[in-house]
C-alpha cells in the first residue's frame, strides 16, 4: 500500500460520513437510553444545533497555549486514529492512510487525543480538570489491559499486525469471525470497551454531579464544539477497530452502519442498568473479570 | 563464678594438649644432628670449653644480642614509663631509717659481690655461667646498696653511659665479625687460644664482658627506677 | 624423670595461667606470670635432658672428642637462658604498667581498666 | 647491596649510641634517629632495586661463621626486601610524624622505635625459628613501649591487656619451638621444612607445631583473640597505629608463611578457616562503630585475615601468592598507614568529624585513595590481587570460601564508603585540620606510594597474566589528567573533557561493530551533550571533573573490552566514577552508599560469574563465554546476568537507584540515568550475545529474566506513579524503562534485540532531556516536590516543551519514537515463544501515561504559586542541551534507520530470523508495517490544521488569569489549595497501592539492621578487661585445635 | 475584604522579595465588550436557531423555585425534548435561571456565575421574588428587582410558577432568541457601569474584580 495523491479527498470523504453518521448514531444512542427512563429525548438533529450553537458562541476565553492544544490533540487523536485504519474492507476509496502503520499505530494513537486533552485541561488551571484527569488515567490503565491481551492474542492467532490482513482472515462466513474464533479475546476487547466509552458503570472520569464536569470543566464555546466533533468522530474510529479485529470488518457502508451500532449498544445496554463504579472498584473488576479473559485468550490461541 | 569454670575448663583443656605432648614425649638417646655438630665443634672452631657459651654467643650470637637489646628496651621503656610519673613528684614522705645491720653488711658484701659477678662473666666461657648471670650478680649488689641507702644519689649518668657504651661496642665487634671473619658477631676476630684459657674463644670473653656490664647496668637502672617509684607510694 | 620435671613445668604452666585469669589485682596476675614462666622454663630445660649425661662444658672428665656421647643436649640450656632474660624484661615491663595504671585510678583490679571495649 | 645484618646493627648501634647524648639535646636525637631509620630503609631499597632491576638472586646471610641450621642466617630475597621496605618506610614516615612526641620522650623513646623497626625487619629477615621468637619478643615489648607514646590515658591500659596476651603467646610459642626442635633436631627453618615428618605420622612435632602456629597467628589477631589489638589500635598514637597496621602487620604475616612452609599444606586449611573467620568477624564488628580508629583496627584485622587466607590457599594459587599476597598486603598497609596518619590531622574522634577534611581537596584525594586501596577497586594493587584471587578459587571451584570473601568484602566497604559519604556530607567540625608539614607529608608519600604500586601492579600483572596496566589505558589516563587540572576553571576543564570526548570517538570509530557503535556513541557523544549542561557551573567544580571523566572512561573501557578483565576493571571503574558523581548531591549521601553497596555488590558477583567462566583460565576473551562447559555455564550467566541486573535496577535490587539518581545534581543526573544504565544494558548485550539461552534445573534462565524484566517495567512505572517529587519520579521512571529494555533482551529474538536498542537510544535521550529540565525547574524553584510548583508554563516555556516531547516519547504514543519501541516490542513478543510475561508488560504500559501527565501538570500546569511567580527560564547551558535533545528526538522518531539499520543487519549473525525490511521510509515485519515519516506527516497535518483552524475561531478570545476558573459560583482562595497535585493519584493507591509496598527496601533494610545489631551485640564480646582477653586467646586455642587437630 | 485578596511580599526561591496582589495578578481585569453577531445575516441566523434550540441552563439554583426545576428533567416533562439541559459549568451554558429570590449573599454568586458564561447568554427571572421581591420584598437582605443587576430576558411569573409555565417561558425565550432580541450580554457591557453600581450598593464586601471571567 502506498501513498498517492487521491487518498486526500477519499480520506476526506470518510471523515466526512463518519462525522455525521457519528452525529447521528450518538443522539439515536441518547434516544434510546432516554427511552429506558421513559423519556422521548432529544431530538435526533440535536446535536447539529449544538454544535452550531457552540462554534457560534461571540465571546471566548483562552487559559494559554496548551488550553488550545487540548482540544487539537483530541481531535486529531479521533480524525487520526480513524484515518489510520481502513474503513470499508475491500474498499480502496475507504481504506483512509492506513498505509501509515498497522493495528499497533492504531492502538498506540488511542492515548494521543487522551493525553492531549489531559494536557489541555490541566492547563485551565481548574483543580476538577486535574481529579478527572487522574481518575481517568487511573482507571483506563486497568480498561486497556484487556484490550491489549485481545489484540495479542487476535495477532497471534492470525500471524499478522496488519488490520486488511485480520479481516480478510474473517471473511467467508459468520463462523469465521474472531467472535467465533476466539471468543476469549473478543469477551476481553469487549469489556475492556465498556471502560473506555464514558458510559455508566466507568464513567466516573466526568462525574457531572461531583466534579463538574472532570476534564473539560473550563472548555466552552469552539473548544468545546471541537470536542464535540470528535465525540462523534472517536467512538466510531474505535469502533471500526473493533469491528475489524473481532466482527469481520465491513465490506460496505449499510454493514458497517449496522456493526458499528450494535457494537455501540453494548455499551449502552450496560450502562442504563448500572450505577456507576468509582475508580478503584473499577479498576479491580477489569482486574478480577476482564483480565482473565484476557489471560486465556493469549494461553489459548 | 562462671567466668572461673569458664578458665577452668579452658585450662583443662589446654592441659590436655599439654598431656598428649607430655605423653607424646621421647627423651632422645642420641644427641640430634645439631647438637652432635656442637659438641663435635665448638672446640675446634670456636675454642670455647662451655659448649653453652659458644651457642649462645657465637652461633646463636643474633639472639644474644636480641636478648640484651630485650632488656635494654625493658630498662628504656621503664625509663620512659616512670619518667613521666616522675615529674609530677610528690613531697618525699620519711622513710623508716635503715638499720645498722643492712648499712653495714652492704658495705662488706658490695665489693664481693661485684667481684664475684666480674668473675663469673669473664670466665663465661669456661664455665657455666656468663654475661648475663654476672650481670645479674652486680645488679643484686646494686640492689643492696638501694637497700642501704635509699637516699643516696644514684650516678645515673654514668651507668646509662656504660650502658650504652657496651652495647655500642658489642654490635661494633660483631660487625667486625662481618668483616674480618666469618659473619656477624664471629668471635674468630681474635685468636682462640688454648681451649680452657681464661684468655681464649676469640672475642666470646670480650662480648662476656660487655654483656655483663651492660645487662648489670640496665638491672641497676630498672632497679633504681623502680625503686624510685616507692617515693609515689 | 624427665617427665615429672616436664609434668610439674606444665603444671605450672597451668596454675600460672589460671592465677593469672582468675586474679583480679594486677601484681597477683604478674606473678602468676612469672610462675608461668617458670614453668616453661623448667619444661624448656627438661626437654634437653638425656638420662645419664652430663652438662655441656669441656673439661678433664669430658674431653672434645667424646663430648658428643656425654653430654646433654646444649641448645635447650642456651635457648633457656636467654627466654629467662626475656622473662626478666616483659616481667619488669608489666611492673612498670602495673605502676603507671596504680598512678592512674589508685587501684590495681584490672577490671576496672575497661575503658576500651567493643 | 649492604649485608641487612647493617640493619640490625645500625638500628642497635644508633640505640644504644643515644644513651650517651645528653638528655637535653633532643633534637640531635631526633636526627639521629631519622638518619638511622633513613639508612635502614636504604638497605632494603638498595635490594630491592639490586632484584628488580638487576636481577639479582636471593641471598642468604650466615653470621657467627658457621652454616645453618647450626648457626642463625637470615635471607634476603625479593619478598624480604620488599617487606623490609615496606616496614623501614613505615617507620620512617611514621617517624617524621611524631616529630613532637618523640622529641617531648628523648632518646628513650627513638631507641624503643628503632628497635622496634629492627625487631620488625628481624622477623621478616631471619630463618630461624628461636632467632624469630626472640625477634617477635623485641617487637612486643617495644610495642607496649611505643604504645605509651599516645596521649591517650587508655593506652596504658591497652598496653597491659597486650602484655597479657603476649605472655601467653610466648609461652605457647616457646613450648612450641622446644619441642618442634625436640622433634626434629633443628631450629633452622629450611632444614626443619625438608626434615618435615608427614603431618599426623609424629604427633608430638605435629602438636608442636600447633602451638607455635597458633601463637604465631595470634599476632595476626585473629577472631576472637584480639580484643587487645582493638584497644591499641583505638588508644595508641596513630602513627604508633600505623605502624602496628602496617608494619608489624606485615612482619607478623610473614612470619606465619614461613612457618605454613614448614608445616606443609597440612595446615592450610587451618590458615584458611582463622583467616576467614577473622575476615568475617571483623567486618561485622567494624560495621557498628563510631570510633575512627577502633573502625580502621576492625578493617586492619580483617584485611589480615584475609591475607591469612590468601596464605592458606596456597596450594591452589602456587606462584600466584606472592602476587595476590603482596597486593593485598600494600594495599593495606600503605591505605592503612596513611588513614591513620590522616586521623591524627583530625581533632574528633567520631566518623563524622572526618568531614574536618573537606576544606582540604588533597586531603580528601588521598582519603578516598586509601578507601579504595582498602576496597580493591582499580587501579590499586589489590584490585588485581583480587582478580587473580577469585579467578583462582573460583577455578578450583572454592565456591562457599569465595562467596565468604566477596560477602566480608562488600560489608567491609559498606562502611568504609560510609565513612567516605560522612566526610563529605556531613557538618565539618569548627576546628579544621591542623597539618603540620611533616605530618602531612606522609600522608601524600602514601597516597603516591599507592598509585606508584597501583602501576606498578599493573606492570607486573601485564608481565604474569598478560593484562593491559589498567593505568596506562588512555581514557583512565585522560580521567585522572583531570586531577591534575582540578584547579582550572570549570568552563575549561568542561571543554577539554568534552573535546577529549568527541575526539576519542573519532579516532577510534572504526573500531566498533554496530552494537558497540550504538553504546559508544551514547557514552561519548551523548556524555558530551550531557556535559554541555555542565558550562552552567561555575567556579572550579572541584572533584566533578575526575569523577565524571572517570564514569566515562570506565564506560568506554566497557565498550572496548575484549577479554574478563579489562571488562571488569572498566566495570568497576564507572561505578567508582558514578559513586562520586551521585555523592557529589546535596542530600545524597545515604543514597551514593546504598549506590556503591548495590553496585559492589553487583560486581562482585559479576566477578565471581567471569572467575567461574574462565575456570582458571588467566586470559578469557568475553567471546569466550559461549563456550563455558555446560555445567557450570547457567551458573555464570545467573552470576552475570544478576550482576548487571544490579546496574540496570531490576526489581528487588533497585533501591539504590531512585534516591541516587533523584539526588545527584542537576547535570549528574541525567548522566547516570541517560547514560550510565545503559552500562548495565551492554553487559547484558554481552552476556546474552555470547551465552544465549541457559536452563538451570530445567527453567529457562531469560524466562526467568523475562518475568523479572516485565515486574521491574511494571513496578518501577508504579512506584513512580505516586512519588512527590519530580526528579524520583523520573529515577523510578527509569526504573520501569530498564525494565522494557531487560525484556526485549530477554526475548530472545532479533527484534527483542532491537527494541532493547531502541529503548537504549530512547531512554538516553527522553531521560537526559527531561532530568536536565526537571533539575532546572527543581534549580530554579528550589524545591523538587511536585506540588509545591505549577503553572510553570508560561515562565519556563523550554523546559515545557522538553517536557512535552519527552512524555510524549517515552509513553509511545506516535508519532514521536518511542512509538517505535512499541511496535518493534509487538512484533517482537509475536515472534517469542512466551506469552504470560506479557500480561504484566502490558499493564505497565498505560501505568507510564499516569506518572507521566502528573510530571508535566504538576510542575508546569495548574496554578502558579505566589513564590514562583518571578522565576526565569532554566539557564541557557542548561535548556540549550534540552533543545538538541528535542531535535534529536524528532530526527529518530523520522528516520530511526539512521540508527537501527545497520544494528538490525548486525543482529543476523545471532538472530538469523525476524529482521526488519527497510524500504524507502517504510519498516516492514514478518507481522506488520510502519512508516514513520508517513505518520509524523499525517499527523502533522491534522495537528496543523485543526490548530489554526481553532486559532481562527477563537482570534478574540479573552486571555484570562489562573484564578478565572468557574468555581461553583466562587472563587479560589489561595493556588496552593487550587492546585491539584499532591497524592495526585490517589485512588490508583487505594486500587494497586498493595503492589508497591516497599518489600524490597524492606528487605534490605532488615538485612542491613541484622547486620549492625549483630554486629553490635556480638562486640561486646570485647569487653574490655585483659583477662577475658587472655580467655579469648586460650578459648581461640581451644578451639582451633578441637577443629583442626 | 478578604485577608487572602491582600496584598501581600513573598519571596521567591532566589531569595529575592516582591509584592503579589491577588486582583492584579490572579484576576483578569479586563471589561466585556460588545460582541457583535456575525457579520452575514443569514449566518447570524443560523447561530441564533441553534442557540434557541440548544439552552443549556447551568444548574443554579438559588431559591425556593430550583424545586420546580428538577420535574423538568423528569418523564413527565422532559425537558430535553425541547433541546434544553442542564449543564454543571457556566462555561459551558448559556441560560441562567434565578429561581426565587435572591440574597445578596447568592446575587454575588449569581453575578460570578452570570459573567462566566459566554456571550450570548440568557437570565430567566423565575417568580415573583425577582419581578418585585415577592414575599421578601421587605428584607433586609435580598434584592427586589433583578433586573437591576442582570439583564434579565423573562420573567415567568407565579409564585411558584410550576413546570408547565417554565417550559412556556423557554419558548418564549426560544422566539426572543430566534428573533436575535435576547442580547443581554451586550446589554450587560453597554451599561456594564450601571450594573456594577447597582450591585456594588447591595454587596458591602465586594471581594472580587469588577467582571469575573
Amino acid at each position: 500500500m502506498q501513498f498517492d495523491w487521491m487518498k486526500i479527498p477519499y480520506a476526506l470523504l470518510t471523515l466526512f460520513i463518519v462525522v455525521n453518521f457519528g452525529m447521528i448514531l450518538t443522539a439515536l444512542v441518547a434516544k434510546i437510553a432516554a427511552r429506558v427512563g421513559r423519556r422521548r429525548g432529544i431530538r435526533i438533529w440535536q446535536n447539529y444545533a449544538d454544535l452550531f450553537k457552540n462554534y457560534g458562541l461571540r465571546s471566548s476565553i483562552t487559559h494559554g497555549a496548551m488550553f488550545y492544544l487540548g482540544p487539537v490533540f483530541r481531535l486529531t487523536g479521533g480524525i487520526g486514529l480513524l484515518l489510520f485504519v481502513p474503513t470499508i474492507y475491500g474498499s480502496y476509496v475507504f481504506s483512509n492512510l492506513s498505509f501509515a502503520g498497522d493495528l499497533i499505530l492504531a492502538l498506540y494513537f488511542i492515548f494521543f487525543g487522551t493525553l492531549g486533552m489531559a494536557l489541555g485541561a490541566a492547563e485551565s488551571g481548574h483543580p476538577h480538570a486535574a481529579i478527572g484527569v487522574s481518575r481517568g488515567l487511573s482507571q483506563v490503565t486497568t480498561a486497556e489491559l484487556p484490550l491489549a491481551l485481545a489484540v495479542f492474542s487476535v495477532a497471534l492467532q492470525y500471524h499478522t499486525l496488519s488490520v486488511t490482513a485480520i479481516v480478510a482472515a474473517q471473511q467467508g462466513g459468520i463462523e469465521h469471525w474472531t467472535l467465533f474464533t476466539n471468543p476469549f479475546a473478543v469477551a476481553a476487547a469487549m469489556l475492556a470497551f465498556l471502560g473506555s466509552m464514558m458510559r455508566p458503570p466507568f464513567d466516573v472520569v466526568s462525574a457531572p454531579q461531583e466534579i463538574p464536569i472532570g476534564p473539560p470543566t473550563e472548555y466552552h464555546s469552539s473548544y468545546l464544539a471541537m470536542m464535540q466533533t470528535n465525540r462523534a468522530i472517536f467512538p466510531i474510529a474505535k469502533i471500526v477497530v473493533y469491528m475489524n479485529l473481532f466482527f469481520g470488518g465491513a465490506a460496505s457502508w449499510p454493514v458497517f452502519c449496522l456493526k458499528v451500532f450494535l457494537i455501540y449498544m453494548v455499551s449502552v445496554f450496560i450502562g442504563v442498568v448500572f450505577p456507576r463504579f468509582r475508580v478503584e472498584q473499577s479498576i479491580r473488576w477489569f482486574l478480577i473479570w476482564a483480565l482473565p479473559l484476557g489471560v486465556l485468550a493469549i494461553v489459548l490461541v | 563464678m562462671v567466668k572461673r569454670l569458664g578458665a577452668l575448663l579452658l585450662l583443662l583443656a589446654i592441659g590436655g594438649i599439654f598431656t598428649s605432648l607430655l605423653v607424646g614425649y621421647v627423651p632422645d638417646t642420641e644427641l640430634n644432628d645439631t647438637a652432635r655438630y656442637y659438641a663435635y665443634h665448638t672446640a675446634a672452631d670456636i675454642g670455647s670449653a662451655n659448649i653453652v657459651t659458644a651457642i649462645v654467643i657465637t652461633y646463636r650470637g643474633l639472639d644474644t644480642l636480641g636478648e640484651v637489646t630485650v632488656l635494654f628496651l625493658a630498662a628504656a621503656i621503664l625509663g620512659l614509663v616512670l619518667a613521666r610519673g616522675r615529674r609530677q613528684a610528690q613531697a618525699r614522705r620519711a622513710l623508716t631509717p635503715v638499720g645498722e645491720l643492712l648499712t653495714t653488711g652492704s658495705r662488706v658484701l658490695v665489693p664481693l659481690i661485684m667481684l664475684l659477678g666480674v668473675y663469673v662473666f669473664i670466665n663465661g666461657h669456661l664455665t657455666p655461667g656468663g654475661g648475663f648471670q654476672g650481670g645479674a650478680v652486680i645488679a643484686s649488689g646494686v640492689l643492696l646498696l638501694l637497700l642501704a641507702g635509699p637516699r643516696k644519689p644514684f650516678a645515673h649518668s654514668l651507668i646509662a653511659a656504660v650502658e650504652s657504651l657496651a652495647g655500642v661496642f658489642y654490635v661494633v665487634i660483631g660487625l667486625m665479625g662481618l668483616v674480618l671473619a666469618g659473619g656477624f658477631l664471629d668471635s674468630r676476630v681474635l685468636p682462640l687460644g688454648v681451649l680452657g684459657a681464661l684468655f681464649s674463644a676469640g672475642t666470646i670473653p670480650i662480648i662476656y664482658t660487655l654483656i655483663g656490664l651492660k645487662v648489670g647496668a640496665e638491672f641497676s637502672v630498672m632497679l633504681s627506677d623502680l625503686a624510685e617509684t616507692e617515693e609515689l607510694g | 624423670m624427665i617427665h615429672l620435671a616436664m609434668a610439674t613445668g606444665f603444671l605450672l604452666i597451668l596454675i600460672g595461667f589460671y592465677g593469672a585469669v582468675s586474679n583480679r589485682n594486677i601484681l597477683r596476675m604478674i606473678v602468676a606470670f612469672t610462675i608461668a614462666d617458670s614453668g616453661v622454663n623448667l619444661v624448656i630445660v627438661a626437654i634437653g635432658y638425656m638420662p645419664g649425661r652430663t652438662a655441656p662444658i669441656l673439661d678433664a672428665t669430658v674431653k672434645a672428642g667424646y663430648a658428643a656421647a656425654r653430654i646433654i643436649d646444649p641448645v635447650p640450656q642456651a635457648l633457656v637462658l636467654t627466654a629467662i632474660v626475656i622473662g626478666v624484661g616483659v616481667t619488669a615491663l608489666m611492673l612498670a604498667y602495673a605502676y603507671k595504671l596504680y598512678e592512674k585510678k589508685r587501684s590495681l583490679d584490672i577490671a576496672k581498666f575497661t575503658e576500651l571495649r567493643g | 647491596m649492604l649485608s641487612p645484618l647493617y640493619l640490625v646493627a645500625a638500628a642497635l648501634a644508633a640505640s644504644f649510641t643515644l644513651g650517651l647524648l645528653n638528655p637535653k639535646r633532643s633534637g640531635a636525637a631526633y636526627a639521629i634517629t631519622l638518619v638511622t631509620l633513613a639508612f635502614m630503609a636504604w638497605v632494603p631499597a638498595g635490594w630491592l632495586w639490586g632484584f628488580m632491576a638487576e636481577g639479582a638472586q636471593p641471598v642468604e646471610i650466615y653470621t657467627a661463621g658457621a652454616l645453618p641450621p647450626y648457626a642463625i642466617n637470615l635471607r634476603m630475597g625479593l619478598a624480604e626486601a620488599a617487606m623490609t621496605l615496606l616496614i623501614t618506610l613505615t617507620g620512617l614516615l611514621s617517624a617524621l610524624y611524631l616529630k613532637e612526641s618523640l622529641i617531648k620522650l628523648g632518646h628513650r623513646g627513638m631507641a624503643v622505635l628503632m628497635v622496634a623497626l629492627m625487631a620488625f625487619c628481624g622477623i621478616v629477615l631471619t630463618r630461624d625459628l628461636f632467632n624469630l621468637f626472640v625477634f617477635f619478643e623485641l617487637a612486643a615489648i617495644s610495642t607496649a613501649g611505643l604504645i605509651l607514646l599516645s596521649e591517650d590515658e587508655r593506652a596504658l591500659s591497652a598496653g597491659f591487656k597486650y602484655l597479657i596476651v603476649s605472655q601467653l603467646v610466648s609461652t605457647f610459642l616457646l613450648i612450641g619451638i622446644l619441642f618442634a626442635y625436640h622433634a626434629s633436631g633443628t631450629l633452622n627453618l629450611d632444614t626443619m621444612a625438608s626434615a618435615r615428618l608427614p603431618h599426623g605420622s609424629a604427633p608430638s612435632f605435629a602438636l608442636a607445631f600447633f602451638l607455635m602456629f597458633i601463637a604465631l597467628v595470634t599476632e595476626l589477631k585473629p577472631f576472637p583473640a584480639n580484643g587487645w589489638a582493638l584497644d591499641i589500635y583505638e588508644s595508641a598514637h596513630p602513627a604508633y597505629s600505623a605502624l602496628f597496621s602496617a608494619a608489624a602487620a606485615t612482619a607478623s604475616l610473614y612470619a606465619v608463611d614461613k612457618l605454613l612452609l614448614v608445616g606443609g599444606p597440612g595446615w592450610y586449611p587451618m590458615a584458611t578457616g582463622i583467616g576467614i573467620t577473622t575476615f568475617l568477624a571483623a567486618n561485622l564488628f567494624a560495621l557498628p562503630q563510631g570510633n575512627d580508629r577502633r573502625l580502621l583496627g576492625y578493617s586492619s584485622l580483617a584485611q589480615i585475615g584475609l591475607i591469612l587466607v590468601v596464605l592458606g590457599q596456597r596450594d591452589l594459587l602456587g606462584e600466584g601468592t606472592p602476587f595476590i599476597a603482596f597486593g593485598l598486603l600494600v594495599s593495606h598497609a600503605v591505605a592503612k598507614a596513611g588513614l591513620y596518619w590522616l586521623s591524627g590531622l583530625v581533632g574528633g574522634r567520631s566518623l563524622t568529624d572526618w568531614a574536618a577534611l573537606r576544606g582540604r581537596p588533597l586531603l580528601v584525594f588521598a582519603f578516598i585513595s586509601f578507601v579504595a586501596m582498602l576496597t580493591s577497586l582499580p587501579p590499586f594493587p589489590g584490585f588485581y590481587a583480587k582478580w587473580e584471587l577469585v579467578r583462582v578459587l573460583a577455578g578450583e571451584g572454592r565456591l562457599a570460601l569465595l562467596a565468604l570473601i566477596l560477602i566480608g568484602a562488600l560489608v567491609e566497604a559498606g562502611y568504609l564508603f560510609r565513612w567516605f559519604g560522612y566526610m563529605l556530607k556531613r557538618e565539618a567540625p569548627a576546628e579544621a585540620v591542623n597539618g603540620e608539614p611533616h605530618q602531612v607529608v606522609p600522608v601524600y608519600v602514601a597516597v603516591l606510594a599507592g598509585w606508584v604500586l597501583g602501576y606498578f601492579w599493573g606492570e607486573l600483572s601485564g608481565v604474569g597474566l598478560g593484562h593491559h596496566n589498567l593505568l596506562l589505558s588512555l581514557p583512565l589516563a585522560f580521567a585522572l589528567g583531570f586531577l591534575l587540572l582540578d584547579w582550572l576553571p570549570a568552563w575549561v576543564k568542561n571543554t577539554l573533557a568534552i573535546t577529549g570526548m568527541v575526539a576519542f570517538f573519532f579516532l577510534t570509530y572504526a573500531e566498533y561493530d554496530p552494537l558497540r557503535l550504538i553504546f559508544a556513541l551514547i557514552f561519548l557523544i551523548g556524555g558530551a551533550i550531557t556535559l554541555l549542561a555542565s558550562y552552567d557551573a561555575h567556579g572550579r567544580r572541584i572533584g566533578f571533573y575526575p569523577a565524571a571523566m572517570l564514569m566515562y572512561a570506565g564506560m568506554v573501557m566497557l565498550v572496548r573490552a575484549n577479554d574478563s578483565f579489562e571488562f571488569f576493571a572498566a566495570w568497576e571503574l564507572l561505578t567508582l566514577g558514578s559513586y562520586f558523581l551521585i555523592l557529589r548531591g546535596k542530600h545524597s549521601e545515604p543514597h551514593a552508599l546504598s549506590y556503591i553497596l548495590f553496585s559492589l555488590g553487583g560486581a562482585f558477583l559479576i566477578l565471581a560469574g567471569f572467575a567461574l567462566a574462565a575456570g582458571g583460565a588467566a586470559q578469557f576473551p568475553i567471546t569466550a563465554l559461549g563456550q563455558v562447559a555446560p555445567a557450570v555455564a547457567p551458573w555464570v550467566f545467573l552470576l552475570l546476568a544478576t550482576g548487571f541486573m544490579t546496574k540496570t535496577a531490576a526489581i528487588g535490587l533497585h533501591i539504590w537507584l531512585p534516591g541516587a539518581h533523584a539526588e545527584a545534581e542537576t547535570d549528574v543526573s541525567p548522566m547516570v540515568s541517560g547514560i550510565l544504565l545503559k552500562a548495565g544494558l551492554f553487559g547484558l548485550f554481552v552476556l546474552l550475545m555470547a551465552m544465549g539461552k541457559q536452563r538451570l534445573y530445567g527453567v529457562e534462565l531469560t524466562h526467568v529474566l523475562l518475568w523479572v524484566a516485565a515486574f521491574t517495567a511494571l513496578l518501577g512505572n508504579l512506584m513512580a506513579v505516586f512519588q512527590e517529587d519530580a526528579k524520583r519520579l523520573l529515577a523510578y521512571s527509569s526504573i520501569g524503562q530498564m525494565g522494557y529494555a531487560l525484556f526485549g533482551l530477554a526475548l530472545m529474538n532479533h527484534l527483542g534485540w532491537l527494541m532493547a536498542l531502541m529503548f537504549v537510544i530512547n531512554h538516553y535521550i527522553y531521560k537526559s532531556m527531561l532530568f536536565l529540565s526537571v533539575g532546572g525547574v527543581a534549580k530554579r524553584t528550589g524545591t523538587r516536590e511536585m506540588y509545591r510548583m505549577g503553572g510553570l508554563i508560561r515562565l519556563m516555556p523550554l523546559s515545557f516543551i522538553a517536557v512535552l516531547i519527552g512524555i510524549i516519547a517515552i509513553s509511545g504514543v506516535p508519532p514521536l519514537s518511542g512509538f517505535g519501541g512499541r511496535w518493534i516490542f509487538y512484533n517482537a513478543i509475536l515472534a517469542s515463544d512466551y506469552r504470560l510475561p506479557m500480561v504484566i508488560l502490558f499493564l505497565a504500559g498505560p501505568v507510564a501515561f499516569l506518572y507521566l501527565f502528573r510530571l508535566i501538570h504538576s510542575i508546569f500546569l495548574g496554578q502558579l504559586k505566589d513564590e514562583l511567580r518571578r522565576v526565569k527560564e532554566a539557564p541557557f547551558w542548561i535548556a540549550l542541551p534540552q533543545m538538541l535533545y528535542v531535535g534529536l528526538l524528532l530526527a529518530f522518531a523520522l528516520a530511526p534507520g539512521l540508527a537501527l539499520r545497520r544494528v538490525d543487519t548486525y543482529l543476523n549473525l545471532f538472530f538469523p530470523e525476524g529482521g526488519l525490511h527497510w524500504e524507502g521510509f517504510e519498516i516492514t515485519s514478518d507481522y506488520g508495517y510502519w512508516n514513520p515519516v508517513a505518520i509524523m506527516i499525517v499527523v502533522a497535518v491534522i495537528f496543523v490544521s485543526l490548530f489554526a483552524w481553532l486559532l481562527f475561531v477563537n482570534r478574540r478570545a479573552q486571555k484570562v488569569k489562573q484564578f478565572n476558573i468557574v468555581f461553583s459560583a466562587e472563587r479560589p482562595f489561595r493556588p496552593e489549595t487550587t492546585h491539584f497535585a499532591w497524592n495526585f493519584f490517589a485512588p490508583y493507591r487505594k486500587a494497586l497501592g498493595f503492589l508497591v509496598q516497599p518489600y524490597a527496601t524492606t528487605f534490605w533494610g532488615a538485612l542491613t539492621d541484622f547486620l549492625h545489631t549483630a554486629g553490635d551485640l556480638a562486640r561486646r564480646l570485647y569487653d574490655g578487661n585483659g583477662q577475658s582477653y587472655a580467655l579469648h586467646f586460650l578459648a581461640f586455642v581451644v578451639i582451633v585445635f578441637g577443629v583442626g587437630v | 475584604m478578604k485577608e487572602e485578596l491582600l496584598k501581600r511580599t513573598v519571596k521567591g526561591p532566589d531569595g529575592v522579595e516582591f509584592e503579589v496582589e491577588p486582583l492584579r495578578d490572579y484576576y483578569c481585569e479586563a471589561a466585556p465588550t460588545v460582541m457583535p453577531g456575525a457579520y452575514i445575516k443569514i449566518v447570524e441566523d443560523l447561530f441564533n436557531w441553534a442557540r434557541a434550540e440548544s439552552l443549556w441552563i447551568l444548574g443554579f439554583g438559588t431559591g425556593c423555585g430550583a424545586i420546580e426545576m428538577r420535574p423538568l428533567m423528569t418523564p413527565r416533562f422532559d425537558a430535553y425534548r425541547y433541546g434544553i439541559q442542564w449543564r454543571p459549568t457556566p462555561r459551558q451554558a448559556n441560560l441562567l435561571v434565578i429561581s426565587g429570590y435572591l440574597s445578596v449573599k447568592t446575587l454575588k454568586r449569581a453575578i460570578r456565575a452570570y459573567e462566566q458564561m459566554q456571550n450570548p447568554k440568557y437570565v430567566v427571572g423565575l417568580g415573583s421574588c425577582t419581578i418585585n421581591g415577592g414575599m421578601y420584598w421587605d428584607s433586609y437582605n435580598t434584592i427586589k428587582r433583578l433586573d437591576q443587576y442582570l439583564p434579565v430576558d423573562l420573567y415567568i411569573t407565579g409564585c411558584m410558577p410550576r413546570p408547565e409555565a417554565l417550559l412556556a417561558g423557554f419558548d418564549d425565550l426560544k422566539n426572543l432568541i430566534r428573533a436575535g432580541q435576547a442580547e443581554g450580554a451586550n446589554q450587560y457591557a453597554e451599561n456594564f457601569d450601571w450594573y456594577k453600581a447597582n450591585q456594588k450598593q447591595v454587596i458591602h464586601d465586594w471581594d472580587m474584580p469588577d467582571y469575573n471571567w
